[in-house]
């Protein structure tokens, strides 16, 4: 980062922090998991932080993020607490969702994080309804949808393109494209390379990015945001993206070839992005106090989680409705 | 009293919660100058603007999906899904999002949205446009049923449904929109929950869903004349279905008929029989039985009439129990 | 049309011959809808005759046809017999369908014509499959898929357009573009004016022709098919129309304004197609004789149909599973 | 004789039948190289390659529809939809689709499209991960439904699916996969409609399905060390259900619990439960029990122990019933 960042050095750390909370965070529910502390499945998003970091970074807690199972970077981005979002993996009662979500369902309202999905895409439409809403309200809010190239390929994605191009909600499509579908790689899910294309067809502003820049995705969420905010939008962004060496903790999705499940780690972007910080000044005792932070920051969050209780049957018929 | 038809009850329902809750839209197709598939909404359009009776994109499955974004970010909304038979294309945004959301995100979001949709199982329009399938919405536990047969409950329960905060499935027989009934001009709502005894009677017990109550009232009728007294009892509403209410009918009759235009398989005859088997099973003076519509698809043309039940085959299984 | 006219004169007469064909068939159904002898509904092709006919005449007889509820011009341009296909709308047991279909349910298997469907947009994916079949068995086969306007905005379409692309199918999409979805006109339901760029974000080849000129459009469908049948596929073919003064005989449409209702006919393909064949030297007689052909094969179809008998209840449970 | 899992007695189903017709062909996602979500199609891949085992786009909805496509073109296909939650996605193609279009299109076409999904009831992966939703598909006349407990069965079944022209809904819970039974190296198959005694009583017949049939049998042999003796009857499929086979245990032993994971009303068990009301109402000697999964979206997590029945509370509805 040379000194004509147009980040200033408070913002390009803040996006440090968040990714290595991030990362550490994935990593220690990698080993709880390993454990049997997480029930069910979990799916890191380790590799992908900057996506999540750098799109969150640009929009105002009141502004709202859906996002999909993979979505533990994505509501620590948006500014969740650790501790009870590590809860909610253990499905505690103290976690962000009672501990009746798992993993997969993470929730904090008081954040503008609207909640993760299990079904692959379906996310998608209510994320479109929210943009709308704010939009009906005039409320000066912009709404960000995480997906990934998987979901590109289902039927409410595309209905909600056409949808939000429609309305011109304020909203931002934001697909990670990691390459892969569990197994399935984009090559045989797809025939084009770009899914942003497919946006287009709405006459929508689409944009490719890489997605393992951080400040890359930061500037191109910003502009979006940007767009959005002043009844622009929606946008599309897609962020290209490698996949970590699983699709979960409790499945392997494609790579036999070990080669290959390591290939996250060459373009990972944590790593690069240390680099530059580095290379552009920054004190590398400035960013190892970062570290430590997070490591005690989610060290804590790990020990509140596991300290907490599970809730018991008799809360099972408790708030299937409101009334 | 003055008298309505079901249709401009619904209509009147509507509109006064419009008047009454500036943020309550509609979604739909055909929901706009057009007045709905059937004419629920006739005027809606006019009185209340494009914004807020909103027409769009052929798409069920999103229009739900976005249907359910207003809900969760405070609005209230109502889609149109044109014939029940058109759930299919929206059940996952029915059952898994709508219907559950409240619950697994730790009640941190409610879902008021009321999804209407009419069944057309008296028309001759075919295997794709004719079918009742409450019993699906029935098993999924979170979603509100409300099934009127009369112009009275129809807007009472629909103001019960326009003013909670859980979602509701209103299903409408279209055959009964230009059917009657007294309608006071003074507020009133109706609770959920509570079975409706349209006709008293002391030897069997006719439970009549939607379509089927005038049915099974003409067949009280002629059981009358043939010195049977048939109760006929109208539940209204299936989740939360009022099995109290049913038992104590059947615990003064000794005998019990169910009646539906539903397929016959895994219908809610089934269930309301088994629950009454558990808790009247020793005033069970003869087998609990069932008049629905056959385990067919419903072929096209006059053929229906075959397929759903009629006076005449509920007359015979009111003999038939009685002996 | 000029001697440069790149078809025969033979090929012109036979486009003109099923013009009148579907024109007068579509008449008489409207006729009987009158009268009652259609149970449910009818969705005429008035003013939509140059699409199916344009685009069935570049297809051989095993070629095959899948389309929607209107869905009598594809059948009868595909070659079915109009008599067994009004013995159809009648429900009749001579119909082509055995009485079960009606009007919205066509199949001739006989024909390549592999059914029309009620479900907007559910036989899309249905002739992605049947195109896939013919690329897997290499047979030499082209599948031609009719829809609406509407229809490209349901989810079903999107992802069959994705799979058709990946696995370079041979199937022609064919877009009846008649600007309404019921009342819904297209500037309600999407952004863009043609639908046609919706496809190119797959990757593939997408015309848009003017579809009331049925030379126009069969010149297309001829590339189209060429393309397709040499695994160049799929294509996608973008037809503007007009629709007819409603949406189906039962209902109405948008159309209020009753000069709106009269606009098909000031673009009516048929007299535009007649003007051209009468300028360009064929002689009136001539036309003249195939407009009595038509009238009179179409009251032999109708005299067949009301003649024929209607199946009765006992065969209702017949033919729910094949064993 | 040599024992295999219920895993390996479906691949070899598959991979046998997939020897003996060339045309079959599978569908879905990461069944290809990946071996299935669980596994199931391991080794296919190798043996039959991409083009027969075809990993496709993450499109539930159109990989249906385009295996009801290659269906009706002459060809056989099997389709996977990952877990049984997401045929929601899929819906209008399973029920409205391939169940109806033999029937509706009045035999012209057939169907033989296997839907392999299985039920993650019993893994803790919560509210969108977890049901058991065969009553829906139960309802709906046009589709055979099989449902094994054990390798045996499962081969079988899978053989006789595999054989005939019908679709067919194939369930599977993932806690049986790894069960195994003797089966033979010989080929067989199972016919369906046929019940099986797996264990022989006198005192009371538990009708129990896939998963929870391993929960019926330790409570039966818990029980006889009480001194009941406890018939365990598994349908095995319950589209043709054993009415007769199930009546003939009831008459024997007077009394009945139905058993499964499923949600409680509308279950599979409330239909059972009529039909033994309408036919053997007078060998009740107790009103028929059921014990199923509890009426609550299924929390994430290790609570999904208290949703589901367990061979405890099996063994206390067994005593009860018996007193
Ligand atoms: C409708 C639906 N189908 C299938 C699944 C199973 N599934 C879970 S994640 C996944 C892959 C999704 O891939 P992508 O959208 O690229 O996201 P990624 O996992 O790569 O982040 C699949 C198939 C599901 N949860 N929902
Ligand atoms: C999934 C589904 N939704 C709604 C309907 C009701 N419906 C029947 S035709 C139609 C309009 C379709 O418009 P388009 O695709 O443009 O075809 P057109 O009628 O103009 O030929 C609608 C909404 C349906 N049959 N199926
Ligand atoms: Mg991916
Ligand atoms: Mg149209």
């Amino acid at each position: 980062m040379s000194a004509k960042s147009p980040l200033s050095p408070e913002e390009l750390l803040h996006l440090y922090r968040k990714m290595v909370q991030i990362r550490v965070f994935e990593e220690q529910a990698i080993e709880l998991f390993g454990k049997g502390l997480i029930t069910g499945t979990t799916h890191p998003c380790i590799g992908q932080e900057a996506i999540s970091v750098g799109v969150c970074a640009a929009l105002g807690r009141e502004d709202q993020v859906l996002a999909t199972y993979r979505g533990h970077g994505a509501a620590l981005a948006k500014g969740c607490s650790p501790a009870t979002i590590m809860a909610e993996l253990l499905t505690r009662t103290t976690g962000c969702c009672k501990g009746r979500g798992g993993s997969m369902h993470l929730c904090d309202t008081a954040q503008g994080f609207l909640g993760t999905n299990a079904i692959v895409a379906a996310h998608i439409p209510l994320a479109g309804g929210v943009a709308l809403s704010n939009k009906l309200r005039k409320k000066p809010l912009v709404t960000a949808c995480f997906f990934g190239d998987g979901a590109s390929c289902e039927g409410e994605f595309f209905e909600t393109l056409n949808m939000a191009a429609l309305w011109k909600v304020p909203l931002i499509f934001v697909c990670e494209n990691n390459g892969y579908a569990i197994s399935v790689p984009t090559n045989l899910s797809q025939a084009t390379p770009d899914i942003a294309d497919r946006a287009r067809g709405f006459g929508m502003t689409s944009v490719v990015v890489d997605g393992n820049d951080v400040v890359a995705v930061h500037l191109a969420a910003r502009a979006a945001v940007e767009e959005a905010r002043h009844g622009r939008g929606p946008i599309f962004l897609e962020c290209k993206t490698v996949r970590w060496e699983r699709h979960s903790a409790f499945s392997a999705g494609r790579y036999e070839d070990p080669e290959e499940a390591q290939k996250w780690k060459r373009v990972d972007p944590l790593p690069r992005f240390r680099e530059m910080l580095l290379s552009s000044g920054t004190a590398a005792a400035q960013l190892a106090k970062v570290d430590q932070d997070c490591q005690e920051e989610i060290a804590a969050a790990v020990a509140f989680a596991v300290q907490s209780p599970s809730p018991d049957a008799a809360s099972l018929y408790e708030g299937i409705f409101v009334e | 009293m003055r008298t309505l038809s079901m249709r401009d009850a619904l209509n009147e329902a509507l509109r006064e919660e419009m008047r009454n809750q500036p943020e309550l839209t509609l979604l739909g197709q055909d929901i706009g100058a057009y007045g709905g598939t059937f004419g629920v909404y006739k005027g809606l359009f006019d009185e209340f603007g494009p914004e807020r009776v909103r027409d769009g994109p052929l798409c069920e499955s999103a229009t739900v999906g976005f249907g359910i974004g207003l809900a969760i970010s405070g609005m209230r909304c109502v889609v149109e899904l044109e014939f029940m038979d058109f759930t299919t294309v929206a059940m996952d945004q029915i059952v898994n999002q709508a219907a559950k959301l409240h619950y697994f995100l730790g009640g941190q979001v409610t879902v008021p949205l009321l999804i209407r949709t009419p069944i057309v199982s008296r028309m001759g329009m075919g295997p794709q446009h004719s079918q009742s399938l409450e019993s699906w919405f029935m098993h999924v536990p979170g979603l509100k049923i409300a099934i009127p047969s009369n112009a009275y409950d129809a807007k009472g329960l629909m103001k019960t449904a326009l003013r909670g905060l859980d979602p509701v499935l209103f299903i409408e027989n279209v055959k009964l929109y230009g059917t009657s009934a007294e309608v006071p001009t003074e507020d009133y709502s109706i609770p959920f929950g509570k079975a409706r005894t349209l006709r008293e009677g002391t030897d069997v017990t006719v439970v009549a869903l939607s379509g089927t109550v005038p049915e099974a009232l003409a067949a009280a009728e002629s059981a009358a004349q043939a010195g049977i007294q048939v109760e006929v009892v109208d539940p209204r509403t299936l989740n939360p279905l009022d099995d109290a209410g049913i038992a104590a009918s059947l615990r003064k009759t000794g005998r019990l008929i169910i009646v539906h235009d539903a397929y016959r398989t895994c219908g809610v005859a089934a269930e309301i029989s088994q629950r009454m088997m558990e808790t009247a099973f020793d005033y069970l003076n003869a087998p609990i039985m069932r008049v629905t519509g056959l385990d067919v698809p419903v072929p096209s043309g006059a053929l229906y009439q075959n397929v759903v039940p009629n006076r005449e085959n509920l007359l015979q299984a009111i003999q038939s129990i009685v002996n």
